[in-house]
C-alpha cells in the first residue's frame, strides 16, 4: 500500500512497545461478534490501474470544452487561468487545516482577507463572510439571518429565484416556524415576478429574496424593491448565481441589498458536476454579528506585526453549540483560494472585459435566435443568459440536440417542472463560446424544430 | 518579510488576463451598467503568482510534516486524486447536462454509493450533503422526517458533554432541545444516565464513535438497544470513522444514521477550511427520506433522481453536491482497496497507541488504554509549572510541527488530543514522540520561558485575538 | 499583455527618471533603419485562445496511451506517478536557477546529490554527474572522456548501439582527429555483435562502446569484453537506454564498465516526442576529474551544517573556457528532478518489481507473437523489448497497424536504412502493455501479414 | 531545520508504488539476474511528498521574488505552457511513432520554425540542439562544415574577451584555436583590432550581441562586413536576444548564425540547471550544412527528415531535440505575439535602464548609459570600505534577492550584472533599487559586519567550497 509507511517490522516493533501481541488487541471495545467484518469490497489497486479505470469512466462524459455549449442556469463555464490551478494546488494550501494555529496559518489567513475584501467589493457591501457551501446553503442562511435580524417569520421567494435555492430553503426551513412564500416564475414577464415580490411584502415580511441576473436571464433595477422591503423593515437578499455580471451591471449593494448571497464559481472554479462551488455571503456592519460563516479580522502579533486571526467565532458552533447562529463549521476555503486568485489575475479592469465578452456573446446568441422559426426570446435584457420559447416542448429539443453534439442549455421543466413551462429553454453564453458554435446551435435548432 | 495585500500591490489599471476585444455593440442590460469603481486591483501573473506563493510558505500543511491535530485526521492527500478530479470528463461537466451525457458521473455516484453502504453495512446513502455538519443536518432531519412521518411528535435530543460543537448546534437547528448526557470516568457515555434520561419526548441520540476522547463506545450495543427501546433513532457522528473503516460496520451496531467527512476519512484535501463532502448512510428506518438527488440503477444505466416524493425531506443543495470530492474519495478507495483501508484503520489505532505508551510516563493520559485513532492526554502533568495547554502546543511550533487539538473535548482539563493518522512512519513517530518528550522534560524543569512566548520560530508570534473581536477589522480600506 | 507588469503610467514615470522622452531613445545603438521592423506574426492572444490553437494540433497525434502501444527503441512508456509531475512544478524548483548560490539552493543541490548517489547505486558505479542533455549527447562525451583518459584515438561502435547515438558520436567528434569504428547491426546474432566488439580491440582503442540491453533488446554478460578492453588499456563504456532493465539485470558495473552511459527518461519522464530527457553518466573513482558535466558535492557551512555545492568546476567551460573538458552548461535538473522523485517512491523494492512486470509483459508478448505465422521472434534473451522478422516489409506492416489504431514499434531500417534490415520490427512491452493490447496487437499482424 | 537524505529517511523494504503482482514465471535474461542489493531506499508516497516539499523550501526560485541575475533572463514561466506540454497529444507521444501519427508534433516544430525565423529575419533553423551551448556547436560545425565544402581550411576563432564561457568552449570543440578581441573603453569590440586580426585563417568570429556588458555593438554591421570580407562567418550568441527580440533582426546585421535559449527568451523554465534548448538560425550560405532532423512542408502537410545527405553536418541528438520546450516557447509566443513580444523587450531594457539611472549615483556603473537589458556595475563604488562584490552579493540574499551576476564579465573588476528582466513591476523594482541603495549606504559607512559574514537569514551560512573540491564526497556512503 503506497500510502502506508509502516513495514511490518516497524508494526512489530510498535507492537511491542505497546505490549499487545496482534493489533486486534488494541481494538477490544469492539464487540468480537462484528470486528473484521468480510467486506465484499475489491482489494487495492495500483495508481495505474486506478488511472486506467476512473478515466474510462469520465470518458463517458461529455466534457463542456468538447462541444457547443450553452448550458448554464447557476453554474456557469468559464475560462479559468492555468495559473489558479496551479497555485491552490500548492500543499501549503491544499493540505492545511482551518487556520486556528494563526502562526502558521497567515497564508491562509490573508487569503481569506483578501477574499472577504474583493466580495464586499464586488457586491457593494461592507462586509462578506469566508464563504458558505455554495450558494444555494447561502441563501438559506440569509433566511435565517433574515429571521434573527427582524424577529419575522415570513420569507418571500421571488419567481426569478432559481428552483433549487427555493427548494433548499423551503428544505432547510421545514422543521422551524417560518413561513416561506414561493411566488411563480414567470420568464416572459419578469417585470411582473418584480411586481408580484413588492406587492408580497408586508408587515410580518422578514425577508424577500430576489434573484439577479434572474434564472430566465433578466436584469432588473432592483430599487422599488428594496424600498417596499425597508419601509416594511424586510430586508432584501439578493441572489447573484452569476457572480461575472458583477463587472458590468450596478451592484446590489447600489441597488439597497441588505444581504448579498452569490454563488462565485463563475471565478476560479469548474463545472465539477455541481461542486464543489462556494457561496458569497455580504452584508452591511450593522449586521455582522448576526453573520453565519467564518470571519477572518486584522490584528497584530506580540511584536505588533500585522497579521490575521478567525474572529466574531462566539456566533459559530464550536464555541456556542446549540447557540450558534449556524451549524456551519467548513467552508470552501480552496475554492474560495481560486475565486480570489482569478480576481487578482482580471482586476477590475479584466472583470470587466471579461464580463463585456460574456455581454457580447449572448447578444451574438439572441441575434442569432431572432432568425430561427419557431424560436421565440423572451428577454428583453440580460447579462449572459436568456431564455426562449420553443414550438416543441424544450426538454425533447435538447435531448435531440444532444444526441447532435451540442448542449444547448436548460430546459425550464427541469427546475419548475409541473409549471407549464415546457416550451422554455434557458440558454447562457459566455466568453468560451465562439460564432461557431452559435452557429452550429442555430444549424442544430432549424432541424429539429 | 511581510507580504502586501494585494490591495497594497496592485492597482485596477493592471490585469493579468488577455481579454478579448469585443468592439462596439448595443449592450442589453436596461440601462444598469456599472457606473462606479467596483475598486478590486489587479496584478500581472508574474506577480499573481509570487503573491500567492509568497502566501503559502506562511502555511503548515500535511505536505510539511506531523499534523496531529486531534478529531481532525490529517491523513495524506495523494496526488493521484487530484490528478482524476481535474479529468474534464469529471471537472467540466454540468449539473444539468442532459443525463445522457453523464452517464460516467452517475457511474461514479454509484459507485461510491456502493463503498460507503459497503463498509458500513447500511443500506442507503445521501450523498449530497456539503460537509459534516451538512450530513449532520441531513441526517437529523431523516429522523425528523420519519418520526413526523408516524405522528411523533418528539423535542429532546440527547448529545454527549464531548460531542462535536456541530452536534447540538445542529440539534437546535432542527428545532430540537438539547440535553447533555453525562459520561463516566472511563471517558464512555454513562449508559444509565442515559437510560434515564431515553423516554418518548427523545427523538434521538447523537453520538460519536469512536467518540472525542479518542474512545470507542464499548457498550455501543447495548447504547443501541436502550436508543430503539425508547423509540428513538441512533444517530452517529461519523467524523471518527477513520479507526474502525473495515474493522467494523455501523450498520451491524444499532446505528440509523452517520455521516461520513469525506476530506478527513478518504483524503479529499482540508484544503484549509474546506471544501468538505458529508455523505450520510441510512437504516431501513430512515431511507424514506433521503433528500433527492440520488442515482437509481436502472434497465440500461442508471437516472438521477432530482424531485422529491412526499417521503423525501427535500432537497439541501442545488444539483448532485460534491461531485469533485467524490471524486477524490473513490479514488482513495480503490487505491486503498478493502484490504489497505482496514490495513489503514489498523496503523491509525497503532500509531496513537504507540504514541499512548510512548509518552504515558511523562505526560498525563486521561483514560486507561487502548486508544482508538488519537490519544488524549490533559494538563495534570503541567501542574504547576506555569506552563498551560496552549503554551504547550504552541511551543510545537518552534519544534517544527503542527499543535495538537486543545481544550477540545471539553470533558477534561487542558485536553491535548493526538492523532497521528497512518500516513505517518515509524520514523516519524519516533522524532515526533521524542520531541513531546523533550518539551515535557523542559516544562517540568521549570524552563517557562520556552513556552510563554512561543511560538519563538515561526514566521508570526502569537496574535492578539482579541483585539480582533474586539474591533473587528474584516475587509482592506485604503484609508487605513 | 497578462505577463508584463508595466503599466502605461509606470512606463512613463520611468522614462522621466531615465531623462528620455521615447523608450527607443534606449535603443539608440542599434542602427536606425533596421529598428523596429515589420514583424509578420499575429498579435498577442488571449490564454483561452492560446490554449485551444495548441490543443487543437495536439489533437492531430495520437498518443501512447490511446492505443496498443509497442513503440520503444530508446525511449518507453511507463506509468510515472502523480506525484512525480506536481512535485516538480514547485515553483522553488521549476524557476530556480542552477545552484551557483548554494546558500538559497540546497533544495536543487540535495536533490542532485541524491541523484547521483542513485545513479551509481543503480549502474553499478563509483560516482554520477548531476545529468548529462540525454542518453545519446551522454555517450558522444563518454567517447570523448576515453579519449582523456587513455589518450588514444580510436573508438569502437558496437552494433547493438542505437544508430542515433552512434550518429551523434560521429558527427560530433567529425572535426577532432577521433577514429570512430562502427560495426554492423545484427538483430538475428547478438552473440556475435559481441564477439565482433571483442575482436575489434587493439592496441589504438580508446574505448569500445557497447549497448545492453542491446537496440535490438538482447541482454548480454559483457565480461569478456570488459577483460578484452581493459587488457588493452581500453574503457568499456556501457549504454543503457533503458535504465529500468537496472532492476531485474546484473548491473554495467558488475560486469565491468568504466563508464556507463544512460537515457534516464524511463523513470519520472514523459516520451514527449523524444526531449526533454536526461543523460545519465556514471564512472569510477579514479576518473572522476576527466568527467564532464556539473557535480554535486556535500560541504559544510560556516556553522559547520552539512550542505552541498556545486564543485569540481575547474574541469567546466565557466572557469577553464577552452580548456574545459566539455562546453556543456546546462543539464537537465528538472528531468533529473522527476528522475530521483520517481526513484525515491520505488526505491529497491518498487523498482525491482517494475522490471519484473516489464519483462513479464514482454515475455508474454514473445509467447502471443510465436503463434503468429510470418512472424519470427530473433531474440533468445531480452528485457521488455524484442525483434522479430517479418514476412513483409516491417515499415509497411507499422504503418497499415497504425491505420488500425495499433502503434506496432519501430522497424528497424528506420534507424539503421540501407543496412539490409527492412524486414526486421522492433517491439517494446512495458508494465503499460495489458493482454488486451497483445490480443489486439496479434489479430492485428495476423490481417496485415 | 535539516533535511535527511533520502538514504537516512528511507529502507530498501519501502515502497511508494503499488506493483502488480505477475506470478511465476521463466525468465528470460540469459541467466543475468541482479542478485546484488541495489541499495536504493524508497520512501512511502507522504514521506515523498514532503521531503521534496521540505527541500523545495530551501530554494529560491523567480516565483518567489526580483532574481536579477544578469545574463540569465530570470523571466517569469506561465503555467499555460506548462500545462499545454502535458497534453497527452505532446507529453504522451514516441519520437518514433509513425509519422502519419504525429502530424500536430510536425506542425508544431513547424511553427515554432517560422516564428524563430521571422523574428530573426533568417532562413532556416535546426531546433534539435539541446541546450544554448549545445547550439553554439551546432552553429560552429554548420561554420565548419561549410568551410570544409569549399575547401577552406581554417583554424582560428575570434571570441570578445568579454564572451561566455562557452564560447571558447565550443570553439576547441570544434579544433580551432581561440584567439581573444580585445574591448574598447566603451564596453564594445574594438572594431580596429578586430579588422587588423581578421585574416585567411579566421574561420569565425562568435560575438554576444547585446554583449555581456549589456551593451550593443553599435559598430555591429562593420564588424559584420569585416569579417565577411576576409571570408569568415559571423556567429552570434543570442543568450541576451530578450533585449532586441522584435526589434532589430539579427539577419539584417550580417549574422550568419545564433541560437536561443529558450529557456531565457521564450520563458521555458530554467528548472535548476535545466532542461535547455539551443534551436540555431542559419544564414543562407550555411543553411545546407543543419543537422538532421527537420520538418519539411509537403502537399499534404510535413514531413521529418531524419536521415542526413552529403551537406548536412550530421545528427546532433537522438531523435527530434527538446519538444517539450518547443511547445513551451510556442505557447509564449503565441501569447504575446508580435506586439507582446516587441514590448517585452522594451520593458526589459526600460528596468534596466531604470536601474542604472536609480542607482547610478550610489554605486559606479561601468560604462555610460543607456544598456540594454542589463545594468554593468563595478566594484569602485566599495573601494576602500572592507566589503567585496561576494560579500555585497550574499547581503543581498538577507534583503530577500537573489544575487545578481558576480564577477561576470571578466572584463571590468568585481562585476555586478543586474538583469530584472520584463517581468518586474515599477513597485517590484522600486522596493529593489531601496534595498540596494541601503546596502551601498551601509557598505560607505563602513557596517563590514552586516556584509562580512551574510548572509544571516537564509537557511545556510556561506558554504565551504573548497573543502568540497579538496575531498570531493559526490554520494551518499553508508559509512559516513
Amino acid at each position: 500500500m503506497r500510502y502506508l509507511p509502516l513495514t511490518a517490522t516497524d508494526r512489530q516493533a510498535m507492537l511491542d512497545k505497546i505490549g499487545v501481541r496482534h493489533v486486534d488487541e488494541l481494538f477490544k471495545d469492539i464487540p468480537n461478534d462484528v470486528l473484521n467484518p468480510e467486506i465484499d469490497l475489491p482489494r487495492h489497486k495500483s495508481e495505474m490501474e486506478v488511472e486506467r479505470y476512473l478515466s474510462r469512466m469520465a470518458a463517458k462524459n461529455t466534457a463542456a470544452g468538447s462541444v457547443p455549449f450553452f448550458v448554464g442556469a447557476g453554474a456557469y463555464k468559464h475560462h479559468v487561468p492555468a495559473t489558479v490551478d496551479h497555485m491552490i494546488q500548492r500543499g501549503e494550501f491544499l493540505t492545511a487545516y482551518t487556520p486556528y494555529q494563526p502562526e502558521i496559518a497567515q497564508g491562509t489567513l490573508q487569503y481569506i482577507f483578501e477574499f472577504q475584501t474583493q466580495v464586499a467589493q464586488l457586491t457593494g457591501m461592507d462586509v462578506a463572510n469566508a464563504s458558505m457551501y455554495d450558494g444555494s446553503t447561502g441563501c438559506s442562511e440569509a433566511v435565517m439571518m433574515a429571521r434573527r435580524v427582524t424577529r419575522k417569520k415570513k420569507a418571500i421567494l421571488a419567481g426569478s429565484l432559481h428552483a433549487h435555492y427555493a427548494s433548499v430553503v423551503a428544505t432547510t426551513t421545514q422543521f422551524t416556524d417560518d413561513v416561506i412564500e414561493r411566488l411563480a416564475p414567470n420568464p416572459a414577464n419578469p417585470e411582473a415576478e418584480l411586481q408580484a415580490a413588492i406587492d408580497a411584502i408586508d408587515a410580518d415580511t422578514s425577508c424577500v429574496v430576489f434573484q439577479n441576473p434572474g434564472v430566465f436571464g433578466s436584469v432588473l433595477d432592483l430599487r422599488p424593491l428594496a424600498e417596499k422591503a425597508h419601509e416594511h423593515k424586510a430586508l432584501l437578499i439578493v441572489v447573484v448565481t452569476e457572480v461575472m455580471s458583477l463587472g458590468l451591471t450596478q451592484s446590489p449593494g447600489e441597488m439597497g441589498a441588505d444581504i448579498v448571497v452569490g454563488e462565485g464559481q463563475s471565478i476560479g472554479n469548474g463545472l465539477n458536476f455541481g461542486g464543489p462551488y462556494l457561496g458569497l455571503f455580504a452584508t452591511n456592519q450593522k449586521f455582522v454579528r448576526q453573520m453565519p460563516g467564518r470571519l477572518c479580522g486584522e490584528t497584530v502579533d506580540a511584536d505588533g506585526k500585522r497579521g490575521f486571526v478567525l474572529t466574531l467565532s462566539t456566533r459559530e458552533q464550536h464555541i456556542r453549540r446549540e447557540k450558534a447562529t449556524s451549524n456551519i463549521c467548513t467552508n470552501s476555503g480552496l475554492c474560495a483560494l481560486a475565486f480570489t486568485i482569478h480576481m487578482t489575475l482580471l482586476g477590475e479592469k479584466g472583470l470587466r472585459g471579461v464580463a463585456l465578452a460574456n455581454h457580447k456573446a449572448a447578444v451574438d446568441l439572441r441575434d442569432a435566435l431572432k432568425g430561427v422559426d419557431g424560436v421565440e426570446v423572451l428577454n428583453s435584457t440580460f447579462f449572459n443568459e436568456l431564455s426562449v420559447k420553443l414550438s416543441k416542448d424544450a426538454a425533447s429539443v435538447v435531448d435531440a440536440l444532444a444526441d447532435k453534439g451540442i448542449l444547448a442549455g436548460v430546459p425550464a421543466s427541469r427546475l419548475y417542472p409541473g409549471e407549464g413551462l415546457e416550451d422554455v429553454l434557458i440558454l447562457a453564453a459566455t466568453e468560451t463560446v465562439s460564432a461557431d458554435d452559435i452557429s452550429a446551435l442555430v444549424a442544430g435548432l432549424k432541424e429539429v424544430l | 518579510l511581510a507580504e502586501p495585500l494585494i490591495f497594497e500591490l496592485g492597482s485596477t489599471e493592471t490585469t493579468g488576463v488577455d481579454v478579448p476585444e469585443v468592439g462596439e455593440f448595443e449592450m442589453a442590460i436596461g440601462g444598469l451598467e456599472r457606473t462606479s469603481e467596483i475598486g478590486c486591483p489587479g496584478l500581472s501573473e508574474p506577480d499573481t503568482v509570487r503573491h500567492y506563493t509568497r502566501l503559502s510558505r506562511r502555511n503548515y500543511g500535511i505536505d510539511m510534516g506531523v499534523f496531529p491535530l486531534g478529531s481532525c485526521t490529517m491523513k495524506h492527500n495523494p496526488r493521484l486524486n487530484e490528478k482524476m478530479a481535474r479529468l474534464p470528463g469529471f471537472s467540466d461537466i454540468h449539473p444539468l447536462q442532459p443525463k445522457s451525457t453523464v452517464r460516467g458521473a452517475m457511474q461514479l455516484m454509484d459507485e461510491l454509493s456502493h463503498w460507503l453502504c459497503t463498509l458500513t453495512g447500511m443500506p442507503a446513502v445521501a450523498l449530497s450533503p456539503k460537509a459534516g455538519a451538512h450530513g449532520e443536518l441531513c441526517g437529523v432531519m431523516a429522523i425528523r422526517s420519519a418520526l413526523e412521518a408516524r405522528g411523533d411528535a418528539r423535542e429532546v435530543i440527547l448529545c454527549p458533554e464531548s460531542a462535536h460543537g456541530t452536534n447540538p448546534a445542529t440539534a437546535a437547528f432542527c428545532g430540537y432541545k438539547v440535553k447533555a448526557i453525562p459520561a463516566k470516568d472511563n471517558g464512555r457515555v454513562d449508559l444509565e444516565a442515559l437510560k434515564e434520561a431515553l423516554d418518548d419526548t427523545v427523538a434521538a441520540v447523537m453520538l460519536t464513535n469512536p467518540n472525542t476522547c479518542g474512545l470507542f463506545e464499548n457498550e455501543i450495543r447495548d447504547i443501541a438497544d436502550a436508543i430503539h427501546a425508547a423509540g428513538a433513532f441512533f444517530y452517529c457522528d461519523g467524523a471518527n470513522f477513520n479507526a474502525i473503516m473495515g474493522k467494523a460496520r455501523p450498520g451491524d451496531l444499532g446505528v440509523d444514521a452517520m455521516h461520513f467527512n469525506l476530506h478527513k476519512t478518504f483524503s479529499t484535501p482540508h484544503g484549509g477550511g474546506g471544501p468538505g463532502s458529508g455523505p450520510v448512510v441510512f437504516s431501513d428506518a430512515l431511507k424514506a427520506h433521503v433528500p433527492v438527488p440520488f442515482v437509481v440503477k436502472t434497465d440500461d444505466g442508471f437516472d438521477l433522481v432530482e424531485d422529491a416524493d412526499d417521503k423525501s425531506m427535500g432537497r439541501l443543495v442545488a444539483y448532485h453536491g460534491q461531485m469533485g470530492m467524490y471524486v477524490r474519495a473513490l479514488s482513495y478507495m480503490l487505491s486503498h482497496g478493502a484490504d489497505g483501508i482496514r490495513q489503514a484503520a489498523e496503523d491509525a489505532v497503532l500509531n496513537a497507541n504507540y504514541v499512548l505508551a510512548s509518552l504515558g510516563d511523562v505526560m498525563t493520559a486521561s483514560f486507561d488504554g487502548p486508544c482508538m485513532h488519537e490519544a488524549l492526554f490533559d494538563d495534570r502533568f503541567l501542574k504547576d509549572t506555569g506552563v498551560t495547554t496552549l503554551d504547550f502546543a504552541k511551543a510545537m511550533i518552534d519544534e517544527g510541527y503542527h499543535p495538537m487539538t486543545m481544550y477540545f473535548p471539553l470533558v477534561v482539563h487542558g485536553a491535548m488530543l493526538i492523532e497521528p493518522t497512518e500516513s505517518e512512519s515509524k520514523f516519524n513517530m519516533d522524532q515526533f514522540i521524542a520531541s513531546m518528550r523533550g518539551l515535557a522534560g523542559e516544562a517540568k524543569a521549570g524552563n517557562v520561558d520556552r513556552f510563554s512566548g512561543a511560538p519563538y520560530h515561526a514566521p508570526w508570534k502569537r496574535l492578539d485575538e482579541t483585539q480582533a473581536a474586539r474591533n473587528p477589522v474584516l475587509r482592506y480600506s485604503p484609508e487605513e
